[in-house]
């Protein structure tokens, strides 16, 4: 039971090193950044496992709840945030792969140094 | 009242679960992708329908039934819309519906798509890369294709 | 106890998904796993108690992060060529630094404890005090935007500046050099016209998925939702009309200059709030001289700098997807 | 009331498995989309059922929020193949006035 509790963290570490092998194992790019945003919402699940508490429910304060215990709200503040700005980087990561496909007709990291080593 | 309402609901909800199951089971087991896609699509709305109908029993005179009704009137637009999209997207690559011929054996269509012949493909490299990621069941007699998924999860679920 | 089981169920499934990404070679599959993926993750963020973040989750996750990831695809490849080579080296580091980290966790405390250390600082304060300087039912509305207003302001500004990375980017389109016709490669990349179906109900949805987007923006006080699900909301109904009609009359609808004019305005927006309060008197984005009663400045503060938000998020969820849908392939 | 609302969250769930084993099983890439498809559909389904399950039914707007934005997805999914045959020619050209 007490291992169970603490389930949320290992996937966590999990799927963070799933992300980070990704990134550094795949030289395609668009992989990587996919890798990236699973290391992101990894970082995510671990911020969102802090807020539970036994019995709470969503920090929304209305008449007709019973029990008053509420989840904590900061870290979902944060990470309300953070994936929002999460979409927008990848978008930015994925305008740069477009540019180096029109750039160098490939998305292969090993090909492109190739290439640039060539020149 | 209050109880034959919760029966009701009980009811729905249980048989509502039931037939997501199925679909669910359908999708799995069914041994082409038009196939799968007619488990799927039919329980999407059915056993969607019976559920949310089951909650809405239990929302009394609020605004939760209507929201519950919103849900419903939005999955039976979208769902076989989207269903719609999907099978025109497979149409338009390639993949052909399977039939049985007449000595009852074969389901051509099982086979991953390939690009038709015509095309002036330009990578080579698709075509054998085409189902590489996990080995389909393809390559098995085409009796019990969904053999080799079943055992994935009795494996996975351990 | 029900948290855990879903959670088991939910976890499992969100570890067997993400091998399945890292291992495929097919980047489309690999784009639809993630939506599965992060599907998942916002079931679970359900199940954990924080439905704001579950509803951001499912509004970027569904329906923006995988049309930018397709069009993306669309514009550079569809197969991952790595080279199975050297993978021993990022295997080991990643797997010596998970075993680190897993072997940290046994510290941390177990899931919904109420006597972990997050649960002592800061928020039973915001709990306690939410319903007597704000009034608002929402607390991490009014966390968001009224006691750490600094930080949303931030975040606006991050949007703000990937939008315009990715305008720099891809913003000028030059004229295509190969030899297809461009009505007809228009027509075949650009829309889904000749499909009636699609085309009837996408139509038919687009507003309603736009006045769902409104009411999240101005329910946010009361229920889950707020500036930034919202501005996603209403982007994904222009995205909707774009692919159904094209992207062309997409620009027609919400032209680029608008679409650009509404990021800076809403940036704006929130910034001139915070200038607003200097000047009646206060500190820099403290509402609460905005009005004559503290808490109604509160409400006013909150209700203007969340329709900056919404404003700057969904024109740069526009903004960025009518960048990438404009770029042909060359 | 509630193990009904329990037992109908697990099927749900277990129809979740079913569906991502054949979204990782394939064979065909449309199998991996159904799966991302039926997946969200039974996402709407969990939320709600959850939402009665834990007592606060007016979080059904995320459910609502996922109908009406799940099958944009497969729109572009659609597109992408409609013009995946100019795309590839495009390529071809590309390549061969290298």
């Amino acid at each position: 039971m007490a291992v169970l509790g603490l389930y949320n963290y290992f996937v966590f570490a999990v799927l963070l090193m799933i992300g980070l092998y990704c990134l550094l194992a795949r030289t395609n790019i668009i992989k990587s950044i996919i890798g990236l945003s699973m290391f992101q919402s990894a970082v995510f699940l671990l911020y969102i496992s802090m807020d539970k508490v036994d019995g709470g429910t969503a920090p929304i304060i209305q008449e007709g709840v019973e029990n008053q215990i509420f989840a904590n709200p900061l870290p979902q503040v944060l990470i309300l945030t953070a994936i929002v700005v999460g979409i927008s980087t990848t978008a930015l990561a994925l305008a740069v792969a477009v540019r180096i496909r029109e750039a160098y007709g490939t998305i292969e990291e090993d090909k492109i140094q190739e290439m640039d080593r060539k020149q | 009242m209050h109880l034959l309402l919760d029966i009701l609901s009980a009811m729905l909800l249980l048989s509502g679960a039931f037939f997501v199951f199925v679909g669910g089971f359908g999708v799995m087991r069914m041994p082409e992708f038009y196939t799968r896609m007619h488990a799927a699509s039919l329980t999407d709305t059915g056993g969607a329908a019976l559920i949310l109908f089951g909650l809405m029993l239990q929302g009394g005179f609020t605004l939760i039934p209507l929201k519950l009704a919103a849900i419903f009137l939005f999955l039976f637009l979208t769902s076989p819309t989207a269903s719609y999209a999907l099978a025109n997207a497979a149409l338009l690559s390639g993949v052909k519906p399977a039939c049985r011929n007449e000595t009852g054996k074969a389901f051509p269509g099982e086979q991953p798509a390939k690009p038709k012949p015509k095309r002036k493909s330009a990578s080579k490299a698709v075509k054998a890369r085409k189902s590489a990621p996990v080995k389909p069941p393809a390559g098995k007699p085409a009796k019990r294709p969904a053999k080799k998924p079943t055992k994935k999860t009795a494996r996975k679920k351990s | 106890m029900m948290t855990i089981v879903f959670s088991l169920f939910l976890l499992t499934m969100l570890v067997i998904v993400a091998v399945a990404i890292l291992r495929t070679e097919n980047l489309f599959t690999a784009v639809m796993l993630s939506g599965i993926f992060s599907l998942i993750m916002a079931a679970n963020f359900f199940v954990l108690d924080a439905a704001d973040v579950a509803l951001t989750e499912a509004v970027i996750g569904a329906g923006i992060s995988t049309v930018l990831f397709l069009g993306a695809l669309a514009l550079t490849a569809e197969y991952d060529r790595s080279p199975p080579v050297g993978t021993w080296v990022p295997l080991l580091t990643s797997s010596a630094l998970g075993g680190v980290i897993i072997f940290a966790t046994f510290q941390a405390p177990r899931l919904g404890d109420p006597s972990a250390i997050v649960h002592q600082h800061v928020a039973p304060w915001y709990l306690e005090k939410t319903p007597e300087l704000i009034d608002v039912p929402n607390v991490v509305t009014a966390v968001l935007a009224s006691f750490r207003g600094y930080d949303t302001l931030g975040e606006v500004f991050v949007v703000f500046t990937a939008c315009i990375g990715v305008m720099a980017l891809l913003g000028r389109v030059r004229p295509r050099r190969d030899s297809i016709k461009e009505g007809e490669f228009k027509k075949a990349t650009d829309n889904l016209r000749h499909h009636l179906i699609p085309r009837v109900v996408g139509k038919m949805l687009v507003p309603f998925i736009v006045l769902f987007g409104l009411y999240v923006q101005f329910h946010g006080d009361f229920g889950p939702g707020g500036g930034f699900q919202a501005g996603a909301l209403v982007a994904a109904g222009v995205i909707l009309y774009s692919l159904v009609e094209g992207g062309v009359r997409g620009r027609e609808l919400v032209p680029e200059w608008f679409s650009s004019v509404l990021v800076a305005l809403g940036a704006f927006t929130y910034t001139s709030v915070g200038v607003a309060s200097m000047l009646m008197g206060g500190r820099f984005l403290d509402y609460s001289v905005l009005a004559h009663d503290p808490v109604h400045g509160q409400h006013l503060g909150i209700l203007v700098i969340e329709a900056g938000v919404g404003m700057t998020v969904a024109g740069v969820m526009i903004t960025i997807f009518h960048a990438f849908s404009r770029r042909g392939i060359r | 009331m509630e193990w009904i609302y329990f037992v109908t969250c697990i099927a749900i769930l277990i129809t979740m498995v079913l569906a991502v084993v054949r979204g990782l099983a394939g064979p065909t890439i449309f199998d991996r989309v159904l799966a991302v498809n039926m997946f969200g559909t039974k996402t709407v389904l969990f939320i709600a059922v959850i939402s009665f399950l834990t007592g606060r039914p007016d979080f059904l707007d995320l459910a609502l929020a996922y109908a009406l934005i799940n099958f944009i997805g497969v729109f572009a999914v659609l597109l992408f193949f409609q013009s995946r045959e100019v795309r590839r020619a495009a390529e071809a050209e590309r390549e061969a006035g290298k």
